[in-house]
């Protein structure tokens, strides 16, 4: 009776603990600590590497098309340099903070126990989503280390054109500590499938002998608190919805805010200066992207094939649906708008992809190209800020209405895998009971905390670099280019 | 009949047509040109290499039009195309003689 | 004696099965439904970001580049769409019609009983070439859903510069429809090796109880049955030299030759635009291709590293055989010749990547290499067609060269690993006996019939998109370019 | 007593097995052949298009980038020929030369038992570093492939924009016979772990029988006695850092003294034709270098992972670097300074990506990027000479660099995973007494012999082309530019 | 001595250049140029972003001659070029006063 | 006044350059064009098609001068332009009848 009466809240705690796209590590790996299965293995040192062609060269190049000639290089510059600088700060003391406990501040942030990657070799293994199943933390350390590297690039999109080198770099050191991380820690920081798989086996195992079991329950409420905030909600993020492209999206909408428009905007032709790159950069994104999604299940299974197919269709649903939706509007169907489309479409099925099934997301990626083409379009036009390259407009966007539908999705009514429950039936991944108000409400709560923190975050670090370097480049260097301005460098000396 | 070529800072261009069309002067042929002058230039570095580049874009305007128009047209022009700062650039005339258009064999005047 | 007698019908049909690029599922997973190697499932979602990185940017630079610049963003347009729209009707669809069984038009074409991906879920597994190996059918899907995607991309670049893009999507729709699908079905649908193994073994122990023999041998009877025609036949397609290359390439020739020359060919220059690209794409054919070939054996094993050590060598071997003979024949050794070269040897070397050894791959690269060179140059030049990018001369013509040939590398005598044949020891892999004329004989048939089904149908299709929309733009628009006409854009604004 | 007393030696012996990136052939594999795990094949075969994908595009673009638009088709060419042919050398008597026993000349070069890849079959399997683990011969024949193909790809940015192809050619083929191979062998060649273990069990097994123990030990000295000279030494190289780093450097350098310097070089502007393909280059070269290093560990377990990491974080060590250095020195931060810092990190990580810690590989980083910086400004223009690309002020210096910081990063007191020791407890790794003074002494050694073999062998065949087919173009053709005097072609045409 | 500076449509060089080397004249300089004129552009669309493209792309061809050939010249070109519809573009001649052969120092129709 | 144009070698930009500034000419404008004269092009391959390219890479050199200057500048650019070798290019001289700095509105030799 009192055991049943928990399960429900063992059933919401557990239904949190599979939602993140990334588990936690094994603490006390027993005895024998457990040997990563090496599928398991190659399989996530192809997705790191997938995730790394996605930003350098692929957000490089798609962006970098976008630009006028003169800015090309700035653009490149920046996306590489962040991939440098955040790399370094991961592995000194970044990944300690956002995947280890933090102690009082749990909730929101995670402590210095694994600075400088302290305390793990070769032999450290990091929980999965599956009970039992462990891949080396290297591993993990180096998949998650791409996610920050790439999520502060997105953000440059929305100022390009504009903004000094020396304040981007900068930005993204105090972004990511503040803003990153924080959000990491609070969506994906858990304690991994076999810790309440045990905790709760103990619970049942105590049987009537009440200090037992009173053990063991509070051994059980002391797992289940071990994680961040948005977490414990339970809301669902596959692969980095929330953590990824709201957070990036929204830091870009301010960003450009503060910056405001480029000279000329509105007045001069700013076409892009190579859809060519644009293109290529947009289908080594869908190519890394499989690694984003289907590595972010951290197995090799059918759960990953699933995330696989799911990426794949989404892209090609939203690709079509804004090359349609454009062809009807304005009489042509643009590549530009093809390859948005595939990118909105990318965005929205992110933290969908090893939830929902083929057909739900197929629908979702139609719904985010007509969403997203209408906000790039329509919505920016009216509003008249210059977000360059529609950080906002796709990757926010995008992001929010995926972050939603995943609440959807997920039911397996609707074909999803469903919610998983790894507490009722202990040491085995059960599926919870799906009750629509409470999968979407968990979802908004994530999404409007992540629009919070990271907007106003975003607006304290912007002015705070403004007023220590400088946001923007005079008009005088905005006019002759950032190249030369910037760097004393050309793009191209044909 | 005088053909007017004017050497601006690119991104002036839009403003200079208009102002010629404003005056209903309604062909020209731009080029994409490299100007040295007074305007400095400055240094690009490649690894150890350092280029001091001092030839800078620039457009070239030819517009040829009816001699009377002339000062007008080199008023606009140069009116449209200041900025105040080094290297706005320059106006040359000089007379054509003989104008035709390809598409009729229209001369001169008719041709412009 | 009676099973004796049965044996050399075992063996054809046997040989038979192994031999498609791809099994079918395994239907009827018994009680314990077979667990994928993670090995394995992580090699396959591997492929299939492969053969997509190799669509998408490779094959759409590759074509690209050797465009007029005012038609290069409608190539990349075209190649683009196509990825999306096929890959659309493939999860809704197209799989079912090619995976399943058609009853009664089984020979030719599948059914429905898996339209929107019914009834497949991450547990679904999809057999192997091995007895008792299996993969997740959801990567089967999906890396079979990168084939159908690539090879109506191969197509556009024979009728390049003056298609409508409207057209264009048409045929594309009706092209994978009515060829692509009943072909593979055809060249790859089969029920698997178990299903083999299982039937004869109980042929076997039915020993001298007539009845039960009888059953058994019906049953046999039945699942050797169950497969595409061509499969039934006996051919071998290790990856798709018939279904994907010769397919595509003859269908590009009907089209070129309904098109009609480019405005000013033979008069005007229409140099490639950028070869700079079209290595790139080369290059990224090159790497993508490992996964088409070597993804095609479904298993991490010795035999994928065969196919890719294959794929290598072949595309060496012909590349070099190219560069030597045009700078025998010109004078001047040029990169678009050895990155065409690389081509036709890739396309080769499809349907004989497993089965043939490294020095019989080389060979046949060299013949490839020297064998295009001939068609794209003189015999092309002498026929008078604007086969654009030449999909016929490289395609169509190293497809059966490789197809043929494949019939003759196979053979353990000249290094190959012989005929599969899964019924004389059931159970377990056997090598058939190598007869080489009726080897080559079921490699010529597969080839007739794919070019006079692939053939007669596009001429079809292309008359009735003809009649609907209109196969060809203006002289004017032509002129203009197809970029500005067609799509509204430039692909450069330097 | 007699044995301890041979433990030394042991040691030594044994920390030389462990210490090259690639181990040899699993000889006389017993009654039941091991059987590779399907996780091992699926990520080398990845490694395998990785490093692929490094050479082409990767390569090619990034020194591409570098050139003038004249000579761009050539720099492509070359690469794209290089990688051609070498593969063709490497299958059919390459590979035989340099992973089998050479007999007399068995510390050199290896022999011919596997000329056209000879007895070699799907199921034949190669040793890793770990006791008991294979991988299947061809995915180790097709992974060594890719880096002979790419080591003389390096060298050709060193006389960019002025070399004869047909000479390019001839003196590839020379330099991967007379060099490659031998310093190929002669670090990487021995007899796996198992055969240290078996051996040096026997020993043990031996106990007090004189007799059996002498000849136990003859058969432990023979085994330590059948590998390549450097190797015998100990010299640790995990994935290549004298084999291709310092050895194509410093023939680069060689090369271009021999060359001379470009026609108006120090007068004319010879600035990068497009730092955006040179910077999408040098992404790929990132990525690929990821299976260059973590590949090389022959395995997908915590050891590759912690490849991986260290293979970032020194790149973007290296890379942050040099662009601080650069902007304080210059004033500017450059692209191209940051991607040749990334390139320079990666070089130095090489050889100590599988033996450093993370943060060793950092400070490794760090100091790479600034000496390269330093050696490609200042002392290239102190010292004149024409290297184009900085082949030797990138690969040479960071190669070296490299080579004698991972006889110090592999102590476990800084973070290393410390040397490998297959004999004191025969059968699995255990770690030996690191001693600073013997462990960089060897290196020191593999460095001097490296740069000797190389630097005159080079030097000789340069002049032996230079006889045959003369090595430069006429100062017209260079004038000319390349890609129309040498390949009738040009790179684009906008 | 003259020269004529014609504008065309890009695909009409080689033609023209035939008509004139059929004429004897054996030397011409081509830039790419943009045109503005009653020939009407088009429209490009980036994502929410429209612009109205009235520069089209011509070929601007200088030939140096000899007065006497001026006629002909002109003649040709403008037969070479025309298509008959808006934007084939304009010849304009002018003398010139001087015209040297850089490598011999040739002058005037001896430099042509 | 008057205008020089000269066609030459790419590659002689440089020299050229620092001839006129060592002249007192501080001023030019440049474009890429494309020559076709005597010197003999190339022939390019592109799988079978053969394409004989006649247009050379030039740059095209303006001048405006002084009267006076011009004999000084003629000889300079033909010095410093000269390899000997055919395709070394031309110098046309013109007059021009205003000249205008469009900064500062200056007029004729006060503009150059
Ligand atoms: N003597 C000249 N002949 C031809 N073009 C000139 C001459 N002097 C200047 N120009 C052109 O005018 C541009 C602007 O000249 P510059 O001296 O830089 O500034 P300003 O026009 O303000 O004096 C130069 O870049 C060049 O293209
Ligand atoms: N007044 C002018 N001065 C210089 N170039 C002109 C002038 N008018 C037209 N052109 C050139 O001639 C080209 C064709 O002119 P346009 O009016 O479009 O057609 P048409 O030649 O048939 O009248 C224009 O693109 C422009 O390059
Ligand atoms: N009649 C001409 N009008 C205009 N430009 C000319 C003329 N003849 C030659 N040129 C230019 O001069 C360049 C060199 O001429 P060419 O006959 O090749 O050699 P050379 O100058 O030694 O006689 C040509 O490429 C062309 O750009």
């Amino acid at each position: 009776m009192k055991l049943s009466s928990l399960f429900p809240r063992f059933c919401l705690a557990a239904s949190a603990l599979a939602l993140s796209a990334l588990p936690a590590l094994a603490q006390a790996a027993a005895a024998a600590p457990p040997v990563p299965n090496k599928g398991d293995t190659a399989w996530m040192l192809v997705a790191t590497a997938l995730v790394m062609l996605m930003t350098i060269p692929g957000l490089a190049l798609f962006y970098g098309g976008l630009v006028r000639t003169k800015n090309m290089l700035s653009m490149l510059s920046q996306v590489f340099a962040i991939v440098c600088i955040v790399s370094l700060i991961w592995v000194t003391f970044g990944y300690s903070m956002a995947f280890t406990n933090g102690g009082s501040l749990n909730d929101f942030v995670g402590g210095f126990g694994k600075v400088f990657l302290k305390g793990i070799d070769p032999n450290s293994v990091a929980a999965t989503f599956s009970n039992g199943v462990y891949i080396p933390e290297y591993a993990f350390v180096v998949f998650q280390m791409t996610f920050a590297c790439i999520t502060p690039a997105l953000i440059v999109g929305a100022f390009a054109e504009r903004m000094k080198f020396s304040a981007l770099i900068l930005f993204t050191v105090l972004w990511v500590i503040f803003i990153y991380i924080p959000i990491a820690h609070m969506v994906w920081y858990w304690g991994g499938p076999d810790a309440f798989g045990d905790a709760a086996k103990a619970v049942v195992a105590a049987g009537t002998d009440a200090a037992k079991k009173a053990a063991a329950e509070a051994k059980l409420a002391e797992v289940t608190a071990d994680a961040g905030l948005i977490y414990k909600w339970g809301a669902l993020d596959f692969a980095g919805g929330t953590v990824v492209h709201i957070n990036a999206g929204i830091a870009g909408l301010v960003g450009c805010f503060l910056l405001g428009k480029r000279v000329g905007y509105g007045k001069e032709l700013m076409a892009p200066h190579s859809l060519t790159l644009t293109m290529v950069g947009a289908a080594m994104l869908w190519v890394g992207w499989f690694g984003f999604n289907a590595g972010s299940n951290l197995e090799a299974n059918g759960v990953a094939a699933l995330a696989m197919v799911n990426t794949f269709v989404a892209a090609a649903a939203a690709a079509v649906a804004w090359l349609f939706a454009e062809w009807a509007a304005k009489g042509k169907p643009s590549l530009l708008g093809m390859v948005s489309g595939a990118v909105a479409g990318l965005v929205a099925v992110t933290p969908a992809s090893g939830f929902g099934g083929p057909m739900g997301c197929l629908v979702l990626g139609l719904v985010a190209g007509v969403l997203c083409y209408f906000f790039c379009t329509t919505v920016k036009n009216a509003l008249k800020y210059d977000d360059s390259l529609d950080v906002f407009g796709i990757h926010c966007v995008a992001g929010i209405l995926g972050a939603l539908a995943t609440g959807i999705l997920v039911s397996t009514s609707l074909g999803g895998v469903g919610i998983p429950d790894y507490t009722s039936k202990p040491g085995e991944l059960a599926v919870a009971d799906y009750v629509f108000a409470t999968a979407v409400w968990v979802q908004i709560k994530a999404v409007l905390l992540t629009l919070v923190w990271s907007g106003i975050g975003s607006l304290v670090l912007f002015k705070i670099v403004d007023a220590v370097v400088g946001l923007r480049v005079t008009h005088e260097q905005e006019r002759e280019g950032l190249d030369i301005a910037e760097h004393g460098e050309r793009s191209y000396n044909y | 009949m005088k053909i007017v070529m004017a050497v601006i800072k690119p991104f002036k261009l839009e403003e200079v047509r208009d102002a010629l069309t404003a005056l209903g002067v309604h062909g020209m042929t731009v080029t994409e040109v490299k100007g040295y002058g007074r305007q400095k230039g400055h240094t690009e570095i490649y690894r150890g290499a350092e280029y001091a580049v001092s030839f800078l874009p620039k457009i070239k305007l030819e517009v040829a039009v009816d001699g009377p128009l002339v000062d007008k047209v080199v008023e606009a022009i140069s009116a449209a195309a200041r900025t105040g700062q080094i290297g706005d650039g320059k106006i040359f005339v000089s007379s054509i003689e003989r104008a035709v258009r390809i598409r009729t064999g229209e001369r001169d005047r008719d041709a412009l």
